[in-house]
């Protein structure tokens, strides 16, 4: 495909052309709220400059078109795949919202902007080549989700997740500063190309061991990685449904983005210097993947509540991402970003239903969730494709992007074994164990006999996002190769 | 060759997997006021899916059958679309499709929203045939898990009181060694990758070049995955906990055909891809077989449920495919694939009477039943007609799969000086007469029991009646000319060779 | 010239302080302003690194976290009202109602 | 011309089988015509093929013919093979069993007539029975011997229980049936399971089961004598519980439990006698080694004196005729144990006299088997004919129907002079052949004075055979009527009585068969590493047996015994001059205990099998469900339970997620120092 209608128009501004566009809806969107008193017309016109983002977006993408700007920003595969999983979440997000009970009513224009702008913030982060330009968009899209998660109407636990939610950011945030200015002092400069380069001579400091482990702590906030995941299963719970979807499979990629930005450069940049730690730091990550997935499974087997549920399935799933980061090979980023993906669609459409049940006034604790095989089918038949997604059974789309994340454990792409064979097992394992209480769902849904008989009527956006996500979940199970080549273009745009 | 009647046709195997799987959506739309249809367009469906299968049985090369296309190929990864069929296969392929046919029959007068549970049927069978066609490790571990998720709902839905339990346990441990299997597989599939692709084929793994200790590792990963699945003691808790909840349709194709995965799991991807594995680890094999039989036999006699019992019964003869696989010689690979066969057939009217006794007396508790045979004597016929055939009466199928296992067991023992482990196999024969002996003389002969209401009891209906009686044919037809199956099953075996 | 080890370690004394309050306190008003505290340990960081390696990129960082802090300090003052609205405190001891 | 339809003799009564199980109902008497009509054809052809082949020269050289079809293969060479295989003794076998069966048949039709819907079930499975048993005597080779025998077994399961459920005498009856017929297929299925390792054993080593494979010299020379021992144990195993010897004689009494019909079924014509069969048949195996010959012939003799024992004092008019026909099995086995035992030694040390001898054991086995299968025939029809009329079978209920029963009592009288061998009746002759043999056989080699002892045990239950006899036809029929008699209605309808008269016949006459030649009809190959010899080998020493059996002592010695034991019965229950209690001390007496008990065998077995059965089975369940299924639930409840343990730091408060977040980054570090110092690539 040509991209030159995009380049002419946007010139060296290329690069960032999604987000900017995402960023002008953002700013657009409350006069818009002004101009219309329905909710409708308001997610309307986000909904357009999403989609125009994303149209920019998947021309870029499949015209494999490559630049940067200005050293801060660059375009390439990995960023235009990353654009668009923060897109999609983003169009689920806005396309529900303005029919759930959950959100805003009367600053409805402002949640749409916030939205936005959070997403172009994660966009940013896609794109950034430097510290600064990843730092201020993470910031971006902190900030603004710290507010969306207080959006909710007549619920204090909204009011209490948020300020959880701020505080461990606003902790997060610092450290990951502090990490970032031991960083700069180690290399100099902020430039992740510069970074690179300036490691691969000077080797390993106690400084940069500083700012690794503060940069891991602090995104991973962001990813809810064990043990800075406490805020996460508060946060989605008390927050509206919508904007727990886009933070749970969101926000948490964002985490990811960055540590594939910083550590894989970082690493696989280094190397090739005999006395750069990389070990150490993929055991690092090993046993910090390792616990995530475990205590993500394990936690959420005692969970009542199906979002905090699903807020701890996040977290497992998060772990099983990081593998990645254990295993640092191209094929098993390629895993991982297919991965990230299907997560968006599985786990989103989860809690895209949740959403909507709530919506018809069933409540969020399992046990509400009987008898729904009778009184919603469709709802309940996706809810069970999403939850043996997550499952990890075939031919679902989960299954397919474990295999590959998994099987990189035990394999890098030449078909040598790693050491990782054991990460693999722990993941299995956990991938079996969460089976548990995601049967314990469907068991509700369709074995035990609810109260009520009655059928529900669940808004017509939720239904077509909830399609969608279950058609993607589906069709990536069968047929992965749709996506599967973006992310191996991905996997070596990144590795270089 | 009697069978050699040279049938072609086109995408045969495609639809065997197609017709039940349209079959299942068919049944599943049936809801509502036409549910009493449901039964009519599930029997047509797995009527179909019988008859290709058994017309597979006279294709040409003795039921070998290709087809294959490419599916995924991306990331250095080569998934197909691959479904073969050889004389290992084609047997299961053809009691998958009977056994699904002959439980619909059987439970045709299933009346609790039968359109779901004929689609259930019909989409297990889609994953049984999978299974057993598929010669692509991904489509294979699809397939594999395809045919839980159907089982567990059947349990959910139309078990007995602890379904829940069971169902989830089923399902979880089930799963935990597909799991575990599944890192098996990749190290096979990887391990064999050339030129930079994983090629999920069969083929190319067979291909490969593995070490021993390779093997050796790689192949418990394999083992564990499969024997839960057959079950060996001791990953066998899920299986009398399944079966004593299921409905009847879902203990005949568990015990069936769903254990028999295990089994063929080990020969058609432990022995064929890892031959040195498997003789490093010979020992482990016929150890677990030889446990399961003993095992198996000794836990029946303690049973007070009659369909509990017969699940035990089914753990101590899939010790004996074991152990024919174990003794890793032709004529032991070769009997226990019939095993797995015979013992499909027997099961399933196992498993027939037992639901019968818990649908049509209310109870399978064998304290409270006795004197049955003056009451039922249809269902006494069929009750003594399994348990004979299970027991190993000769001229029954069931005899010849023992006796040739038992036989190869003779050989590899004699030949390794360890005669005396025949003992366990002798005591175990001993043992399965035993319990199915003392259960027939507690619940069919005696005094007629007092201790339950036996005034709305009714012998068995037509359609059941007919389902039962195809099974005890098949029995005696093949206990008379077991040649007929030898036949598919030589020259895969032969094949086999090189162990 | 002071060696960089002293502002290395005075940040370094600031960000444990700031994490003391954060860990310590009850209010979480104090509880943002120590979350400002350990952000500006890090700010000194990046200006003594910069001023050490003559190079504006710090100092430009630096701008940026004052920015972000800002904005991070609105945001969760107003988080902070909304919940005293809803709940009446603001107290972290009185807001669990969310656990386990 | 006939042989070759020798397949036809056990499928005719399959054919009946299948007839009668699928139309019985529609034909009259429940299809007991066409169970007839099978049995009788099956008896024609099997006429016609021994006339063929005693007659026709062709067939004397090798001594048998055989033919037979591919079966099935097992990779490494096995192949088995479906056939028939016809020499003098599968002859013989089947000439008796098809033609007794005949006879109890026709029987049946008087004796169940009254059975109504049950008949059609009988009529199936005797006929069943009956393609058992002459299948497993025409059989080519062990393995279809062995499913011959199976089905005999399944066939004696049935019958055994057919009163199993709705029994006319009530529930106990009932249960009863039921234990019995489970004891007796368990029972044989012991040994069944030692002669399928047998069978293991022989297919292993010789890599064949065919009989004209495994008896062929050379084969026999090629194999490991150790594993030639153990098979021939093992096969006899299979026989000690098909033909109820010790120590597993003990579920042939319970098994009286069936029609009485059956009871002559099972021990006249078919089941027990497949185990002498075997045991003939096999010779060429067992006779290699003296010592399998001398454990034959232990059991027998142990068996025959047991047995006998038990019959002294019992009440039940089928029991002693069971205990009666265990007795005679070991006189059986007995004799063949001798004959092999010589024969053994023979091969041994190559003296031909020895061999001849012990042909003579051989053919005083296969005569005693025939005789006893018409007299044992005679008398349980009789006793049959008995029930049917009185309605029970308590002796004690019974008495004085010799005026009522004309026919039936001479017969019996018979039967039990002929049992009890008396001279010139057919008992009497094999009887003494038997003791001949077994007196011989003492004489030689080192355990011969084991045979010594054999010889006592043996006349003492010749004496204790005919004491038991006569108290039993005594108390039948002579003497006062008991209160059951008095329902007696008269003698039994004709089609009872004529099986009686033609079975009289044949129990009178049939032992003169050895002066005029049965000897010699009788031949089998016996084959050892160092020399060959055909027993008989067409050489009849007719009357020479008069001279060899009246020239001894020893002969009069247990006429004067028999004639004694019958004079002592008639003292006790006919005229009641003697006191039968004086001897028991009313009951209390250690032997009349152990007698009413049986030696306390089904004690023992209820204990063993109890404790190695259900003991054994209690304890692996309870190990099931509480290690095994423990350690499974324990696991998933160690999951969950830690998840809710975990879940619980989740405490809400927003301080204790920044301690963990504080906590993690120490960890972190703490981590990543370890990590350098394990790994060590760092700085």
């Amino acid at each position: 495909m040509d991209s030159s209608i995009i380049t002419d128009l946007f010139r060296e501004f290329t690069p960032m052309a999604p987000m900017l566009v995402m960023l002008l809806g953002a700013l657009v969107m409350p006069a818009v709220s002004l101009g219309y008193k329905r909710r409708g017309g308001v997610a309307a016109v986000s909904l357009a400059a999403i989609a125009a983002s994303l149209l920019i977006n998947a021309v870029l993408l499949a015209s494999g078109y490559s630049g940067e700007y200005g050293g801060l920003f660059g375009y390439d595969a990995f960023s235009g795949l990353m654009i668009l999983l923060f897109q999609s979440v983003a169009f689920l997000a806005a396309l529900v919202s303005a029919s759930s009970t959950e959100t805003t009513r009367l600053h409805f224009g402002a949640y749409s902007s916030l939205l936005l702008a959070a997403t172009a913030g994660m966009m940013f982060v896609a794109t950034a080549d430097d510290l600064i330009t990843i730092f201020v968009g993470v910031e971006l899209a902190s900030i603004t989700s710290y507010i969306l998660a207080a959006m909710k109407r007549k619920d204090p636990r909204a009011a209490e997740a948020a300020v959880k939610y701020v505080i461990i950011g606003g902790l997060s945030t610092a450290m990951t500063v502090y990490g970032l200015s031991m960083l700069y002092g180690v290399a100099g400069t902020t430039s992740l190309d510069g970074i690179a380069a300036s490691l691969s001579t000077a080797g390993f400091s106690w400084a940069f061991g500083i700012a690794v482990v503060m940069m891991i702590a602090g995104y991973g906030f962001k990813i809810a990685a064990v043990p800075f995941h406490m805020w996460a299963p508060d946060v989605y719970e008390g927050a509206a449904t919508p904007v727990s979807m886009f933070l749970a499979t969101g926000s948490k990629k964002l985490g990811i983005v960055v540590f594939f930005k910083i550590f894989l450069l970082l690493f696989v940049a280094g190397s090739a210097v005999a006395s750069f730690a990389t070990e150490e730091v993929q055991y690092a990550f090993a046993i910090v993947a390792a616990l995530t997935m475990t205590i993500g499974n394990v936690v959420a087997i005692a969970q009542t509540n199906i979002k905090r549920m699903l807020a701890y399935s996040s977290i497992a799933q998060a772990g099983y991402i990081l593998i990645v980061m254990a295993v640092m090979s191209e094929y098993a980023l390629t895993g991982g970003l297919f991965h990230m993906f299907t997560h968006v669609f599985m786990k989103g459409g989860a809690f895209l239903i949740v959403g909507a049940l709530i919506c018809v006034g069933v409540g969020e604790k399992i046990s509400d969730y009987r008898g729904l095989g009778r009184r919603a089918p469709f709802l309940a038949f996706a809810m069970l494709v999403f939850l043996f997604a997550l499952a990890g059974i075939p031919p679902l789309s989960g299954f397919t992007s474990k295999v590959i994340l998994f099987s990189a454990a035990i394999f890098d792409g030449d078909g040598v074994m790693t050491q990782w064979i054991w990460l693999a097992f722990v993941a299995v394992l956990n991938s079996a164990i969460s089976l548990y209480y995601y049967a314990r769902v469907a068991k509700a849904m369709y074995i035990e006999k609810g109260e009520s008989e009655a059928k529900l009527k669940v808004p017509a956006p939720f239904l077509a996002a909830i399609a969608v996500c279950l058609a993607l979940t589906v069709i990536l199970g069968v047929y992965p190769q749709l996506l599967l080549d973006f992310c191996a273009d991905a996997a070596s745009a990144l590795f270089g | 060759m009697i069978y050699d009647l040279q049938i072609e046709i086109p995408y045969l195997l495609t639809l065997l997997l197609v017709v039940p799987l349209v079959g299942a959506v068919a049944t599943a739309a049936m809801g509502g006021k036409r549910e009493r249809y449901a039964k009519y367009v599930a029997g047509a469906f797995s009527a179909a899916t019988m008859l290709l299968a058994t017309v597979l049985l006279f294709t040409k090369d003795m039921g070998v059958y290709d087809e294959s296309y490419s599916w995924i190929e991306s990331a250095g990864l080569r998934m197909s679309y691959i479904l073969h069929v050889d004389g290992l296969s084609v047997l299961m392929v053809f009691l998958s499709g009977l056994l699904v046919f002959l439980v619909t029959l059987f439970s045709s007068r299933e009346g609790d929203r039968p359109n779901c549970f004929f689609a259930l049927l019909l989409a297990m069978e889609v994953g049984l045939m999978g299974v057993y066609m598929s010669a692509d490790y991904f489509l294979f571990y699809i397939m594999w898990e395809v045919t839980l998720i159907p089982m567990f709902f059947m349990i959910s839905w139309y078990g007995g009181p602890r379904r829940h339990y069971a169902a989830i346990k089923f399902f979880i441990y089930t799963h935990v060694a597909s799991v575990v299997m599944l890192i098996g597989i990749f190290a096979l599939v990887f391990q064999s990758a050339s030129g930079g692709v994983a090629d999920f084929s069969f083929q190319a793994v067979l291909n490969g070049q593995f070490s021993d200790t390779f093997q050796a590792m790689v192949f418990l990963l394999l083992f564990f995955g499969f024997a839960v699945k057959m079950p060996a003691v001791p990953f066998h808790t899920w299986l009398p906990d399944a079966h004593t909840e299921a409905p009847t349709a879902g203990s005949v194709l568990l015990a069936g055909v769903m254990l028999k995965m295990g089994s063929y799991g080990i020969i058609r991807i432990c022995l064929e891809a890892l031959p040195q594995g498997a003789e490093h680890w010979q020992w482990l094999i016929i150890a677990t077989g030889l446990v399961a039989i003993v095992y198996g036999a000794y836990a029946c006699i303690a049973q007070r449920d009659l369909k509990k019992m017969v699940a035990f019964s089914s753990i101590s003869h899939m010790g004996m495919v074991m152990l024919g696989i174990g003794c890793l010689s032709e004529a032991g690979i070769q009997m226990g694939i019939f095993q797995m066969f015979a013992h499909g057939l027997i099961t399933a009217v196992l498993f027939m009477v037992c639901g019968l006794a818990g649908h049509n007396i209310g109870t399978r508790e064998i304290p409270l039943l006795g004197g049955l045979a003056s009451k039922m004597p249809l269902f006494a016929f069929f009750m003594m007609f399994g348990f004979m055939a299970s027991l190993g009466l000769p001229s029954l199928v069931g005899f010849w799969a023992e006796f040739g296992i038992i036989f190869s067991f003779y050989e590899y023992a004699s030949s390794n000086g360890m005669l005396w482990l025949i003992a366990f196999c002798l005591i175990a024969l001993l043992l399965t007469a035993g319990y199915y002996l003392w259960a027939m003389q507690r619940t069919l002969f005696g005094r007629l029991t007092s201790k339950i209401d036996l005034s709305h009891v009714h012998d068995i209906s037509r359609p059941e009646a007919a389902a039962l009686g195809i099974l005890c044919l098949l029995i005696i037809a093949f206990g008379f000319w077991p040649q007929a199956a030898f036949d598919f099953i030589e020259p895969y075996v032969g094949s086999l060779g090189a162990i | 010239m002071i060696p960089i080890e002293a502002y290395l370690a005075f940040a370094a004394i600031l960000f444990a302080i700031g994490a003391y309050g954060v860990l310590a306190k009850n209010n979480t008003i104090v509880v943002l302003m120590c979350i400002e505290l350990m952000l500006n340990a890090a700010n000194i960081n990046f200006i003594a690194f910069a001023a050490y390696s003559a190079d504006a990129i710090g100092q430009v960082f630096v701008i940026m976290t004052i920015t972000v802090a800002a904005a991070e300090v609105a945001v969760g003052i107003a988080i902070l009202l909304n919940a005293y609205r809803a709940k009446g405190t603001i107290e972290a001891s009185g807001l669990k109602s969310m656990r386990w | 011309m006939f042989v070759e339809y020798t397949w036809l003799v056990p499928l005719l009564p399959m054919i009946c089988f299948v007839a009668v199980g699928l139309i019985g109902k529609r034909t009259p008497e429940g299809g007991a015509y066409l169970a007839i009509a099978g049995a009788a054809a099956s008896c024609v052809i099997s006429v016609l093929v021994a006339y063929e082949f005693f007659t026709s020269a062709a067939y004397h050289d090798p001594g048998y013919v055989t033919a037979e079809i591919e079966w099935f293969k097992i990779p490494g060479g096995f192949t088995l093979h479906f056939g028939y295989y016809i020499d003098s003794l599968a002859c013989l076998m089947m000439l008796f069993a098809s033609f007794i069966s005949t006879l109890i048949f026709v029987y049946s039709k008087g004796y169940m007539h009254e059975q109504g819907a049950k008949k059609r079930r009988y009529y199936a499975e005797v006929s069943l029975f009956l393609t058992g048993m002459l299948g497993l005597a025409v059989s080519s080779n062990f393995l279809e011997m062995f499913v011959f025998w199976e089905i005999m077994g399944l066939c004696s399961y049935l019958l055994i229980g057919f009163w199993s459920f709705s029994h006319p005498e009530g529930d106990d009856a009932a249960d009863n049936a039921a234990s019995a017929a489970k004891k007796a297929f368990l029972v044989t299925r012991l040994g069944d399971v030692c002669l399928m390792a047998g069978l293991f054993v022989v297919l292993y080593s010789f890599g064949s089961l065919d009989y004209v494979r495994v008896f062929d010299a050379a084969a026999i020379h090629a194999v490991d004598q150790d594993m030639l021992v153990l098979g021939s144990l093992l096969i006899f195993g299979g026989v000690i519980g098909k033909s109820a010897q010790f120590p597993l004689l003990d579920w042939l009494p319970d098994a009286m439990a069936g029609p009485t019909t059956v009871s002559a079924l099972i021990h006249a014509a078919t089941m027990v006698k497949a185990g002498v069969y075997l045991v003939a048949r096999c010779y060429p195996l067992f006779a290699q080694a003296s010592e399998v010959m001398l454990f034959v012939g232990i059991i027998g003799g142990v068996t025959a004196f047991f047995a006998a024992t038990m019959a002294l004092n019992n009440m039940n008019i089928k029991r002693v005729l069971a205990y009666s026909t265990l007795s005679q099995l070991g006189y059986m086995f007995l004799a063949l144990g001798a004959g092999g035992y010589l024969i053994a030694l023979g091969i041994e040390t190559g003296d031909h006299h020895l061999i001849a001898a012990g042909a003579a054991g051989y053919v005083a086995g296969c005569l005693h088997m025939a005789n006893h299968a018409f007299f044992k025939a005679l008398l349980f029809l009789c006793s049959g004919s008995v029930i049917h009329a009185v309605g029970t079978e308590d002796m004690r209920k019974m008495g004085g129907l010799h005026r009522k029963m004309k026919i039936t009592s001479v017969t019996m009288l018979i039967g039990s002079l002929s049992i009890a061998g008396f001279p010139f009746f057919s008992g009497f002759w094999s009887k003494e052949l038997v003791l001949e043999t077994v007196m011989h056989a003492s004489d030689y080699g080192a355990e011969g004075y084991l045979f010594t002892i054999l010889w006592l045990l043996a006349v003492v239950t010749a004496f204790m055979t005919a004491f038991y006899m006569f108290r039993m036809w005594f108390m039948t029929f002579s003497g006062k009527p008991g209160h059951a008699s008095e329902h007696c209605h008269g003698e039994s309808p004709a089609s009872m009585t004529a099986p009686l008269a033609i079975l009289s016949a044949f129990a009178i006459g049939f032992g003169f068969t050895i002066l005029f030649g049965f000897d010699a009809l009788l031949s089998i190959g016996v084959e050892g590493p160092h020399h060959q010899f055909t027993v008989g080998a067409g050489e009849a020493k007719g009357f020479e047996y008069l001279s060899d059996i009246f020239g001894s002592a020893y002969t009069y010695l247990t006429i004067a015994l028999v004639l004694g034991a019958i004079g002592i019965a008639h003292l006790m229950y006919n005229k009641r001059s003697v006191d039968a209690g004086r001897f028991n001390g009313g009951g209390e007496s250690f032997v009349y205990k152990a007698l009413t008990k049986r030696w306390w065998f089904p004690q023992l077995y209820d204990q063993i099998s109890w404790k190695l059965g259900y003991g054994v089975a209690r304890g692996v369940d309870f190990i099931d469900r509480q290690v095994v299924d423990g350690t499974v639930n324990g696991l998933s409840n160690a999951v969950a339970g830690g998840g809710e343990l975990i879940g619980k730091a989740q405490t809400g408060d927003v301080r204790s997620y920044t301690w963990a977040v504080v906590a993690g980054v120490v960890l972190l570090f703490a981590l990543m120092l370890a990590l350098f110092y394990f790994i060590g690539g760092g700085i």
